[in-house]
């Protein structure tokens, strides 16, 4: 690619070290230590600076014309708007301002590569700086599109031939491999094309081969070329598939993907090619005759690899994932059957030791019935046996009782007859003994009796018994009444 | 002292009665009224109404005594105790 | 004591009437009323019932005894234990 | 006791029949109003009844013995623990 | 008891049947309302159920013992663990 | 049980069929209303379907371990992660 | 799954139909409804069908391999003339 400040550069570049002597020379007599060119017979040196202005000045009072050619390398920047104009004898360098770019493309719409114009405007040089390049341009005041039914045409013309000749259609009978093991690709050696396709290729994780074809794809060069590379890469290489890729371009950039040879070339080749070399507005003749058609080296990358292996390949590890747990999980219920098993067994023992319980408590009832009952006459027994005790003991302590209380009142009897009543006995005998005339008797006393023992009470009593018996104490003495 | 108190004679006469003629013949000759002839059989009668009682007590104890029921007592405690 | 109380001689008594004729004639001690004749009378009677209320307790408890009740006890204890 | 509680002699009586007068004689027992001569032939009736159901379990019992699960139900329950 | 409830003789009971009975004997047994005779029948009947229950667990036990579920528990744990 | 749910005899059950059919079982045991003779007849059959189901995931087993499924997966997610 | 999904026997699939029948593999087997069989015959099919994938995913290299054409070309021109 050219600009217009390389066009400048380009040729001092040449005789560089020249240059830098005679600016050393030329700046002696002036602003510098640097003199003129010993033994040159030009005039000078002068300041670089002014020369440019000059220069400028020159260039400017050139006559303002208009030109005819086919409009490339459009490049617009902030302020202004860069592109060539060529035709086959030769080309230059175009600016415009931005400003009246907007302004002359308003009307007829924008002027794109390869297009015929027609500028109006005339020579100007930036003289640059110290510190800025200076470049030449032909500064376009008004632009014209022109001669663009003649391309478009011709190029329509060429598709509907091999459109007729069948050559359409072999490139989309072929199949593309879903993985292709070996991809070649043909694309401009420093193109953003050639990375964009890398970069597509590796995100998909594709790990097979590409054979890179480098080809100029810019320019009425590039169609042998290519057909040159795509012969190569299907024959020698014996690539799956070709990508043909080029960055946004041009126009006349895209013109030599219309080129009739390229064309028929692709179109009979037995190796699917995707095409990737215009944009989605301009279809070209290779975008026709390809297998596939793609907006971007992207998209071609991706259709050349049909599927993205890193997800396919992470979806397939994880479908066999899911494959191998969900064999896992049928054998998990390997793990219910022991339980089942053990329920059945632990089952089978409750059944019995329930019913076993039971029974034995059954079993023990009836004895339990004739035990307790053999308690109770146990108890009754006892009881017949303790309430006899107790009439018996009662009855042995009631005589018991009665025979002390009969001895004591036997007691109180023997004593009375033994003391008490002798007592009374002797008390009376002493009271009989009192009126007992025994006692007046020994006192001296005698008692007068007849003698048949009669008491003579009284002296006629005496004397009428004559006879007497006087009874003194100790005895008595027989005496007669003698009345002398 | 009436007839009916009287014993009929040849009829023994209880302790108790005996007993009460006797004190009867106390009395009479305390009165001071009997004579000496009735003293005299009073005294007589007294002294062997008194000696028939003795002899009713000591008969009566002799009883008393033989029925041991010292024994009687013991022996049925012992049985009641056992 | 009435007639009616009174056993009629040459029957014998029961224990149950011979303890209450007992009582009576502990009764009747108790008084004082009894005359020496009765109160010998009376021992006398009460000692022969009160032998023969021994008699016929020692007559029960012998017939009880031959039941040999404790044999019978200890065979049910024994069937019980078993 | 009522002739209807009686039993009438000679005819069997059913072991509850003999439980339920032996209960009867237990009360009156208790009641302490037999006579000596009634407790005594209360004894021996319950004695004797007491007997009788006494024969009458021993027979029952003896049918009931030399049958042992718990043998059956110990050896289930180790099992089971283990 | 019902007629119903009663098993016609001769046809084997199922051992829900003859532990049904049983504790229905031993229902009448524990209701006291039986005579001896009935208590020894009842008794009897009973033991023989019960030999019968426990002939039947016995084996029913054994069957089970015969099936080793013990060897197929350990087995299929042993292949589930793996 | 309903006669839809039982296995006519002579077919092969199913996994899931035997599966369902040993819960069933199980959950008849558990209620325990089952008689002694069903017990035993349940236990058994549950035995038997249980060791039809082990061999049947015993062999579903090693088929599955065949696959070796697990190389597979180890393969694939080596070749994923490069 | 219909049988226009079906792919004959014999054909070989693609990878999409491969791919697509694994899936529906996975959800058959996720909808927990496959018997242990048809779980067996399930894995067994996902895997040949990975496997296929796989084989299809796996056939280039382990990593990307860059070569410019005009070196091989003189290579191949190199090799040709010696």
């Amino acid at each position: 690619m050219v600009g217009p400040p390389s066009s400048i550069r380009s040729p001092s570049a040449a005789d560089g070290e020249q240059t830098v002597r005679a600016a050393r020379v030329d700046s002696a007599p002036g602003a510098g230590p640097a003199g003129g060119i010993p033994d040159s017979q030009l005039a000078g040196p002068f300041p670089v600076g002014d020369y440019a202005g000059a220069l400028r000045a020159k260039l400017r009072s050139f006559a303002r014309v208009q030109l005819v050619g086919e409009l490339v390398n459009l490049r617009p920047s902030r302020a202004r708007v860069y592109f060539e104009l060529r035709d086959a004898g030769g080309a230059l360098p175009c600016a415009a301002w931005r400003d009246d770019w907007e302004r002359m493309v308003a009307g007829g719409g924008a002027p794109v590569e390869g297009m015929q114009v027609v500028v109006a405007g005339g020579c100007d040089f930036y003289p640059g700086s110290a510190t800025s390049s200076p470049g030449f341009s032909f500064a376009v005041s008004e632009l014209r599109i022109a001669g663009e039914g003649d391309l478009l045409a011709r190029i329509d013309r060429l598709r509907k031939r091999l459109d007729a000749e069948g050559l359409c259609e072999p490139q989309r009978r072929l199949t593309l491999p879903l993985v292709p093991r070996t991809i070649g690709v043909v694309t401009g050696e420093r193109g953003k094309a050639r990375d964009d396709v890398l970069a597509a290729l590796q995100r998909r994780g594709w790990a097979g081969r590409v054979v890179w074809a480098y080809a100029p794809v810019q320019d009425r060069h590039a169609a042998p070329a290519i057909v040159r590379a795509l012969g190569d890469l299907a024959g020698l290489a014996r690539v799956d598939v070709v990508i043909v890729a080029r960055g946004g371009g041009s126009l006349a950039d895209l013109l030599c993907f219309c080129d009739e040879t390229l064309c028929r070339t692709v179109a009979l080749l037995d190796v699917p090619v995707i095409a990737s070399v215009g944009h989605h507005t301009d279809r070209t003749l290779l975008d026709d005759v390809a297998a596939v058609s793609c907006s971007t080296p992207t998209h071609a990358a991706e259709a050349a690899v049909g599927i993205d292996l890193r997800r396919a390949r992470h979806d397939l590890a994880a479908g066999g994932g899911r494959l191998r747990d969900h064999a896992t999980q049928a054998m998990r219920s390997r793990a219910e059957l022991p339980v089942a098993a053990a329920r059945l067994r632990e089952n089978g023992r409750r059944a019995l030791l329930t019913r076993a319980r039971l029974l034995a408590s059954l079993s023990r009832a009836p004895g339990e019935h004739v035990a307790r009952q053999r308690a109770r006459l146990h108890q009754q027994l006892r009881e017949i046996r303790a309430a006899s005790s107790r009439r018996l003991a009662g009855g042995r302590e009631l005589s018991a009782r009665h025979a002390l209380v009969l001895a004591r009142k036997a007691d109180a009897a023997l004593l009375d007859a033994r003391e008490r009543r002798p007592r009374e006995l002797q008390r009376l005998a002493l009271a009989l003994a009192a009126h007992d005339p025994q006692r007046t008797l020994e006192r001296g006393y005698a008692i007068v009796e007849s003698p048949d023992g009669a008491p003579l009470a009284s002296a006629r009593e005496a004397r009428a018994a004559r006879e007497l018996l006087l009874r003194f104490a100790d005895a008595s003495v027989a005496a007669r009444v003698d009345e002398r | 002292m009436t007839d009916e108190q009287r014993q009929p004679p040849g009829e023994a006469l209880s302790y108790e009665q005996a007993s009460a003629r006797v004190e009867q013949i106390i009395r009479r000759l305390d009165s001071g009224e009997a004579s000496l002839d009735e003293t005299l059989a009073l005294v007589k009668e007294g002294k062997s109404l008194i000696e028939l009682c003795a002899d009713e007590l000591g008969a009566v104890g002799a009883a008393l005594e033989e029925l041991r029921l010292d024994e009687l007592v013991s022996r049925l405690e012992n049985e009641a105790s056992t």
